[in-house]
């Protein structure tokens, strides 16, 4: 249904300083319909209604009003056009009545003389449609905050604009008082009225609305009529492929599988004392210490580069410490090595090479051919799986940015299926779209069945990624902490000593 | 070594229509045998041609094996002695009255088993090859003097169907030892590109780190290059006496410079991760061709040594300028990456 | 910077700064080690053949490692610096040969001979130099090809014939005042019989030593050896340096080359070729590192000693000639390897 | 330093050690009767360790402690030192008076009674009134005014004070601190630990400031302001993660720039950026790998061959770059010289004449002068200077790498992500170190990939995206890191959308 077109935007950008609150924003609403745009906090909801609201001046970009395009110098002249808004924040006067709240700097009056009456009698009916029955000459701080909500939406309704604008309306509401205003959007709505909604409140917005926007980081990604979405649709539209959450939810462990374990117990070696550990399948477990406290010395002996003095470890696969890094690539644990460049790829050599790294390298058996054939299709493979930007499993190792990099190690693990993953510091130096990849790709590892052990230098990413949290201090382990901030974190990691033990310990004489 | 960063793009779609990476060297032989030929047109003889490829088979074979070592980043210096020795040993072997053949394949033998010395010092040790090497260079060449009194080893000719097999020429032009030099060069080759032994040694020779932490084990590659080496050593030593019938005490004592000398000139680079077979093998016959060619213009042979200098200096400033001129074009100076790197 | 100490505190050093580490004691131990060894091979030899404990050995065994000592000097500044030199056996072989042509065949008089020899070695240091860094290629190829060049140049000028001072070609006469002096700078003196080969070698190990161990320029280039790049970030004269240790190798070489020739008094044109390994090893033996910056004057001098001791005991006491040859290596070997082992028992007690 | 005070304890070379941890290190101080003397460090300096110390619980593994001129331990002598804490240690269930009379039970074979001494101790502590309230009733202050009464009543000469009043109201910790002067003045040692500024500047005479398991400095008189104080601490403090980056302040927009480039271009990485840096300021290039910061870095320290206008503290060209400009590159590995020692590294970027004399000869003795003085001065944690570089941890060595730069006293500093691959302690102390270099007047420049690693070193950063330079965010402006990421993220995929519109 081509219906006549109300509102049109154009390539409407703005920007605050340094930041970009829109870039190149797209926008068509059609007359008669509830039109929601939806998006992430920042993408560009707010400032895109305060522009059509006359509140804010765009630096670019049209806007076309039933199809004649207009520059609106302030609110009026965007009342004018017919255009009334809903601020999220209420807009209304606590002090004055209601009526002197409705009829705000257009009071109705003959010969300088303000006619209460003929402003009772207008906004009657409007109210009542509301089903707003409040005192109007009751100050408006006495009405509830859903009320309060309906007089204003009266307010803008008192002008008869042709498109109503209702940012977040019911962020301050409870439930029934939500519930109450949709029935009155409703009514609206069946009425004719245009209405411009946004939320991020996605039940909310199929709900009621008839056509949705979905927009990211300033622009309009996509515009459909609501019966053609669904809600995780939405949702990847407004994330994108970069998700706003920058660590990403735990997945739900693939059924039918059993859990694996990492048993270790009173291990030593390098400066590691005595270390007890237990990492299963389907946890991300973080070790943080300083430099020296033993973090990397655990990661090197479960790994097989480094002898351990003592202790006993036991792995999936019921056997001992790997002799050496092809015995742990054999059996199934992979390294992600801190340092990339140096330990983790051969930087003159193509993906292909690079890929085939622990396939060819370490795997026994299968023929002692190496063909290009299948290591194509291998590299192949993990640059659709782990979405690699590079032109061909021919483009070589530095030509990649460190993100990419850095996928090409997981990836050349990923093609032998590892069972115990030993992550170290993974997302040092990379941007933060690939981190949010790469995190992504740990809870991955994880949900399939892998055991993740994952260090890094940054606190954020420990507390925001791992279920659990090893604090190593002075090699021993100092204590496990799951669920807190930094700064206790960082305090552990500090002085090694748990936050609840932090009482003194002297004694009184 | 020094433009990690500007090595050509693969073009854009398909690597398969690049170049050869040995395009250069075999254009330069082939327009070096060309310039000679102009002048001299003799030198174009077929036979000739042969016969320049028949003397570089046995330094040959060893650059075939040293491309491996040279990709790994190690460096053999003890070859020439291993072929010497190996050449010795089958030389007595054959004094002592065994069959030629079985002689011969002893000498292999041999060789590799000087290589796996080379190897368990090396990798048991943990030092570089060039150390260990520098010291089994004088270790073989003593133990080989000692073996044959410092005297040439002549063995016995009752039995001459080896050294007639070795030294044949099939259809009375294309010599065996070169036949035997050429599918070993062809064997190698797909080894180095094709198995995965080949992958493996390109991978260590790439990044050993990383290498290691991705599970082939350095220790491991090094022991196996080093006793193919040696076994390519003593592959070229036992056809070496059956070609001349006698080994003389010094001869090998030489070979190493020249041998790395024509890896170097065919293309691989002594940072390790790339190496070519073909580049090696056209590399020794371009110092072949040097010093026949030299003789067809009369000139004194003892200018061969300097000119094989010249062209080793000459061959590499210019594939060094190239490299410049492409990085210059890129406007980027990178940095030597593997500087600090400690045995 | 850091607020100013009150006087409190600022006497202490406290445990943070010590006076010596571990460093110097590496140093000293492997120098140590390297003339204990000296001692225990000579005390064997002693034992084994009681007529070793002769002072006319030791003097011989001295004059034998100067020629190799002054050659492997040069080599450790280039080693120092992180490079490689094979040139300098053949450089070796054509200072003798150059120097013979000149002076014997061209008439050339010796005193301004030595100069132009001198300047011919200077000269293939920078030739190396100049190609290694600035065509940046690897001085092993380079120094290869100079390996031909100049064995090549030493085959032109000595038209591949030998020469002696002494009974010089038919025809040509030598200055006796000349040849005396020529002769003269390697002759022996004193009741032993000592070459004055010895005292070159000792004067150019304290030039070379101070040079490396206690100026500016030793201490640039040991940094240069250990970390190039960072060297050339931190605006070191890189190039400037690596040239000159080149040419300092080649100078060294030349002169090696003249003072064998004086005390033999006959060259061929292969003379020197030999030289290179026996110098690498000497250099190796004495705890210089093939990756640069590790080096010393001293170990060089040492692994020298070892090594000239070996051969001439060797040689007095086997058999045959070669097995010398065997020992040789199986040393050079066995030195780095212990090196290797005894740092990593350090470090592995330090950790 | 080794003569002891007569009257009064003297610490000596004390030294306390846990394994290889080493607590407290040669310690020395002086407490002096009639004095308040304050203790200040930060957490994990030794603090703790020296209370303990002073309070007999731990025994010096070296050194000596005396008392009056004589060989004292407090551990046999404990009940002339009194710990006064911030949680009391009492017995809740017993009156005041009770629990000032806790453990003199044993002397007689009767309950002890209170005597009038004790009467007058408490009377004076103001808590007479209070004696037979149980303690469990009492506030903080009463409890802890208890505390203090049996101190003074078992005849304690020795009062530590440790964060005694930070659960008082500001009433209740006056009035601790009258009685804590008056402890004083009746020539009893008063040792107050405590973490508040201005307590130890109103209450002490002398604050002497422990860092590193030492007395780093005392402070009294004139130099005892807060602001001293928070130097000193900060200079060493253990790491907070959110490093005060507001010192702007010293910072003057009107002052010419260290440095500033025109039209400076690598055709193909990046063409025509106005950079400029003022003095004291950090300037942050943020950009992926191929975005050209890493490169737009590199090239002032002339390491790409550029075009374009550069000025360094009033010159132009190559030779700004060569006088004024130092470069710390990414990896430890490129600027570290393995086969050298700490002190050599820290100096091999100088010359003649700082290290060498006539005929180039090494000045040796001022060499080790000079390197101590900057590993101290760069608080590069070693045993010694002749000790190798790589038994450095990789924080120390970055801290060596950075110093072995400074120490050529560059006018701008180029770091290239400058904590790379180094632990949470060594950052915020390497982001101290540039801040002090800076706030000499001088510029730094540094390339992180980090937006945590910027938000706590830099006062301004530039994005760099398709070799061109963004507008600069100002640091301060923000409150949080993540605010500040997601500006960053924002400028960058605008500014590769706004080159892609212009390839278009």
């Amino acid at each position: 249904m081509p219906g006549d077109i109300l509102i049109e935007v154009r390539e409407l950008t703005k920007r605050y300083g340094g930041v970009v609150a829109l870039a190149d924003m797209n926008l068509t609403v059609e007359r008669g319909t509830v039109h929601a745009v939806v998006g992430e906090n920042g993408a560009g909801k707010s400032t895109l209604m305060k522009i059509l609201a006359g509140a804010v001046h765009p630096d670019s970009g049209t806007i076309k009003v039933g199809g004649e395009t207009v520059a609106f110098d302030s609110p009026n002249d965007a009342r004018k056009r017919g255009i009334g808004i809903v601020y999220q924040e209420l807009s209304l006067f606590p002090e004055r009545s209601v009526l002197a709240n409705l009829y705000v700097n257009r009071e109705p009056a003959a010969f300088g003389i303000v006619s209460t009456r003929k402003m009772e009698a207008e906004s009657r009916d409007i109210l009542d449609r509301l089903g707003l029955h409040v005192e109007v000459d009751a100050p408006v701080g006495r009405l509830s905050i859903g009320e309060r909500q309906l007089v204003e939406l009266a307010r803008v309704l008192l002008e008869e604009p042709q498109l109503i604008i209702l940012d977040e309306p019911n962020s301050a509401l409870n439930e029934r008082e939500t519930q109450r205003l949709f029935a009155v959007l409703r009514q609206l709505s069946a009425r004719g009225h245009t209405m411009l909604y946004v939320s991020h409140r996605l039940e909310e917005v199929f709900a009621i609305s008839d056509r949705v926007t979905i927009t990211r980081n300033g622009r309009d990604v996509l515009t459909r009529d609501r019966a053609d979405l669904t809600i995780p649709e939405v949702i990847e539209g407004m994330i994108g492929a970069q998700q706003d959450a920058l660590f990403p939810p735990p997945l739900p462990a693939v059924a039918g599988r059993a859990e694996e374990r990492i048993v270790i117990k009173g291990l030593s070696g390098g400066p590691l004392k005595d270390v007890d550990l237990t990492a299963r399948s389907g946890e991300v477990v973080g070790l943080a210490g300083l430099e020296g406290s033993g973090v990397s010395a655990l990661l090197a002996i479960l790994f097989g580069t480094q002898k351990a003095r003592a202790g006993k470890v036991t792995f999936p696969d019921d056997r001992g410490l790997p002799r050496s890094p092809t015995d742990a690539a054999r059996r199934g644990v992979c390294l992600v090595p801190a340092d990339r460049r140096r330990n983790g790829l051969m930087l003159e050599k193509s993906i292909l090479f690079n890929i085939s790294q622990v396939f060819v390298g370490a795997q026994t058996g299968g023929s002692w051919l190496y063909r290009n054939g299948p290591a194509f299709a291998r590299a192949q493979r993990q640059i659709d799986n782990l979405k690699i930007k590079a032109r061909s499993p021919w483009t070589l190792a530095n030509q990649l940015s460190g993100g990419n990099q850095q996928k090409i190690v997981i990836g050349k693990w990923l093609e032998v299926g590892p069972k115990v993953f030993l992550l170290d510091d993974p997302t040092r130096g990379v941007d933060v779209g690939a981190k949010r990849e790469i995190y992504g790709l740990i809870r991955k590892m994880s949900s399939d069945g892998g055991i993740v052990l994952f260090s890094s230098t940054e606190l954020p990413e420990l507390v925001g990624l791992c279920d659990r949290i090893v604090v190593f201090y002075q090699g021993r382990i100092a204590g496990e902490l799951s669920g807190v901030d930094d700064h206790t974190l960082l305090h552990v990691i500090n002085t090694g000593e748990m936050p609840a033990a932090a009482e003194r310990s002297e004694a009184t004489p | 070594m020094t433009d990690t960063g500007t090595a050509p793009e693969p073009s854009a779609s398909r690597r398969r229509f690049r170049m050869p990476e040995e395009t250069g060297v075999i254009i330069a032989l082939v327009l070096m045998i060309l310039i000679i030929g102009i002048a001299r047109p003799r030198f174009l003889n077929p036979i000739n041609l042969l016969t320049i490829l028949s003397h570089t088979t046995f330094q040959g074979m060893l650059a075939v094996g040293m491309v491996y070592l040279l990709a790994i980043r190690e460096i053999d210096l003890s070859v020439g002695w291993i072929f010497n020795f190996s050449a010795v040993f089958t030389g007595l072997l054959m004094v002592a009255g065994v069959d030629p053949w079985i002689a011969a394949f002893g000498g292999v033998a041999f060789g590799a088993l000087l290589g796996l010395f080379n190897g368990i010092l090396s990798v048991g040790l943990r030092l570089p090859a060039i150390i260990v090497t520098l010291g089994t260079y004088s270790m073989f060449q003593g133990l080989s003097l000692v073996v044959n009194n410092g005297r040439a080893v002549v063995p016995p000719d009752q039995d001459t169907s080896y050294f007639n097999a070795v030294a044949a020429k099939i259809f009375g032009i294309v010599p065996v030892a070169a036949l035997v030099f050429v599918v070993l060069a062809i064997v190698m080759h797909f080894v180095l590109h094709r198995t995965k032994f080949g992958y493996r040694v390109q991978a260590v020779g790439s990044n050993p780190e990383a290498a290691e932490l991705a599970g082939i084990s350095n220790a491991t590659i090094k022991l196996q290059t080093l006793v193919l080496m040696g076994a390519i050593c003593g592959l070229s030593g036992a056809m070496y006496i059956g070609f001349r019938g006698a080994i003389d005490p010094n001869e090998g004592s030489d070979f190493v410079l020249v041998v790395v000398a024509a890896v170097i000139i065919g293309g691989t680079p002594l940072s390790g991760g790339y190496g070519t077979v073909i580049g090696a093998v056209v590399g020794m016959m371009i110092i072949q061709v040097i010093s026949s060619g030299l003789i067809f213009f009369g000139i004194d042979a003892t200018w061969s040594t300097f000119v094989t200098g010249a062209v080793i200096v000459l061959a590499v400033s210019l594939d060094q300028l190239i490299k410049f001129q492409r990085a210059r074009r890129a406007n980027r100076v990178k940095l030597e990456q593997d500087s600090a790197t400690e045995p | 910077m850091a607020p100013t100490d009150t006087p409190q505190t600022t006497a202490t050093h406290g445990p943070g700064i010590r006076a010596a580490g571990r460093a110097t004691v590496d140093v000293a131990l492997r120098v140590g080690g390297l003339f204990a060894a000296v001692i225990v091979v000579a005390i064997i030899f002693i034992i084994i053949n009681p007529a070793f404990a002769n002072p006319n050995l030791a003097v011989s065994v001295l004059r034998s490692m100067s020629s190799v000592a002054i050659m492997a000097m040069g080599l450790t500044l280039v080693i120092v610096v992180g490079e490689i030199d094979l040139s300098f056996g053949a450089m070796y072989g054509l200072a003798a040969n150059s120097l013979a042509v000149m002076w014997i065949v061209g008439g050339v008089p010796v005193y301004l001979a030595i100069p132009l020899v001198l300047c011919i070695g200077a000269v293939v240091g920078l030739f190396n130099g100049v190609l290694v860094t600035s065509i940046k290629i690897p001085s092993f190829i380079v120094t290869l090809g100079s390996y031909n060049l100049l064995y090549g140049l030493s085959l032109w000028v000595t038209n591949s014939g030998t020469f002696n001072p002494v009974y010089p070609p038919p025809g040509s006469t030598m200055d006796q005042g000349q040849l005396d002096f020529f002769i003269g700078l390697t002759q022996n003196i004193g009741a032993y019989r000592l070459s004055i080969e010895v005292f070159w070698m000792i004067g150019i190990a304290i030039v070379v030593g101070f040079l490396l161990h206690r100026t500016l320029f030793g201490f640039r280039l040991t940094a240069i050896g250990g970390n190039p790049t960072a060297g050339q970030l931190a605006r070191l004269p890189v190039k400037r340096y690596k040239i000159l240790a080149f040419v300092l190798c080649g100078v060294l070489a030349s002169i090696a080359g003249m003072l064998d020739f004086s005390f033999i008094q006959t060259t061929q044109p292969d003379i020197g070729l030999s030289q290179t390994f026996p110098v690498f090893a000497a250099v190796i033996i004495g705890g210089a590192s093939l990756t640069g910056g590790k080096g010393t004057i001293i170990g060089t001098l040492g692994g020298a000693l070892l090594l000239a001791e070996l051969q001439i005991g060797l040689a007095l006491l086997s058999p045959g000639p070669h097995v010398q040859q065997i020992f040789l290596g199986a040393v050079t070997i066995g030195a780095v390897a212990l090196d290797l082992f005894l740092t990593r028992i350090r470090k592995s007690r330090a950790a | 330093m080794t003569d002891v005070l007569e009257k009064g304890i003297s610490l000596r070379g004390v030294t306390k050690t846990y394994g290889s941890t080493v607590a407290l290190a040669q310690l020395d101080l002086d407490l002096r009767p009639g004095e308040v003397l304050g203790v200040a460090g930060p957490n994990g300096a030794g603090k703790s360790t020296l209370v303990r110390m002073i309070a007999g619980e731990e025994r010096p593994t070296l050194g000596t402690l005396t008392f009056d001129g004589r060989p004292w331990s407090p551990s046999v002598e404990w009940q002339a030192v009194a710990v006064v804490h911030q949680e009391p240690q009492l017995f809740p269930n017993l009156t005041v008076a009770e629990n000032v009379m806790v453990g003199r039970e044993a002397s007689g074979t009767r309950r002890p009674k209170l005597g009038a001494a004790d009467a007058a101790v408490m009377e004076a502590l103001g808590i007479g009134d209070l004696r037979n309230r149980a303690l469990e009733d009492c506030s903080l202050a009463t409890q802890q005014r208890t505390e203090i009464a049996r101190a003074v009543a078992r005849a304690a000469r020795v009062f530590l004070f440790d964060e005694p009043n930070s659960a008082l109201t500001a009433k209740e910790s006056d009035e601790l601190f009258r009685e804590i002067h008056q402890l004083a003045d009746s020539g009893r040692i008063v040792v107050l630990i405590t973490h508040r500024l201005e307590d130890l500047v109103e209450q002490c005479k002398r604050v002497a400031v422990v860092r590193d398991g030492r007395v780093r400095t005392i402070l009294e008189g004139e130099a005892l302001t807060e602001e001293g104080l928070a130097r000193q601490l900060v200079v060493d403090a253990t790491v907070t993660v959110a490093t005060d980056t507001a010192s702007g302040a010293t910072r003057d927009p009107n002052a010419p720039p260290v440095f500033a480039t025109r039209g400076w271009t690598l055709p193909g990485v990046f063409s025509d950026i106005t950079l400029h840096g003022a003095p004291n300021e950090i300037v942050a290039l943020m950009g992926v790998e191929g975005s050209g910061a890493r490169e737009l870095l590199r090239s002032l320290a002339g390491l790409e061959g550029c075009g374009g206008a550069l000025t360094i503290n009033g010159v132009a060209g190559t030779e700004a770059i060569d006088r004024f400009t130092a470069y710390v590159p990414a990896t430890r590995q490129f600027s570290l010289y393995s086969n050298y020692t700490v002190g050599e590294n820290l100096l091999v970027r100088l010359g003649r004449p700082e290290i060498a004399g006539a005929a180039f000869a090494l000045r040796k003795r001022q060499m080790k002068t000079l390197a101590e003085d900057a590993v101290k001065r760069f608080m590069v944690k070693t045993g010694s200077i002749t000790q190798p570089i790589r038994s450095l941890s990789g924080g120390n060595q970055q801290k060596v790498a950075i110093a072995q730069a400074l120490n050529c006293s560059p006018k701008l500093l180029l770091l290239e992500e400058p904590t790379r691959g180094v632990d949470i302690h060594s950052k915020s102390e390497i982001y101290r170190l540039l801040e002090t270099f800076a706030a000499e007047g001088n510029s730094v420049v540094m390339f992180c990939t980090e937006v945590l690693e910027i938000y706590e070193a830099a006062h301004r950063v530039h994005v760099v995206s398709e070799g061109r330079l963004s507008p600069p965010l100002a640091i301060a402006d923000y409150d949080h890191v993540e605010q500040l990421a997601t500006d960053i993220t924002r400028l960058e995929g605008e500014q590769r959308g706004g080159a892609v519109a212009a390839a278009e």
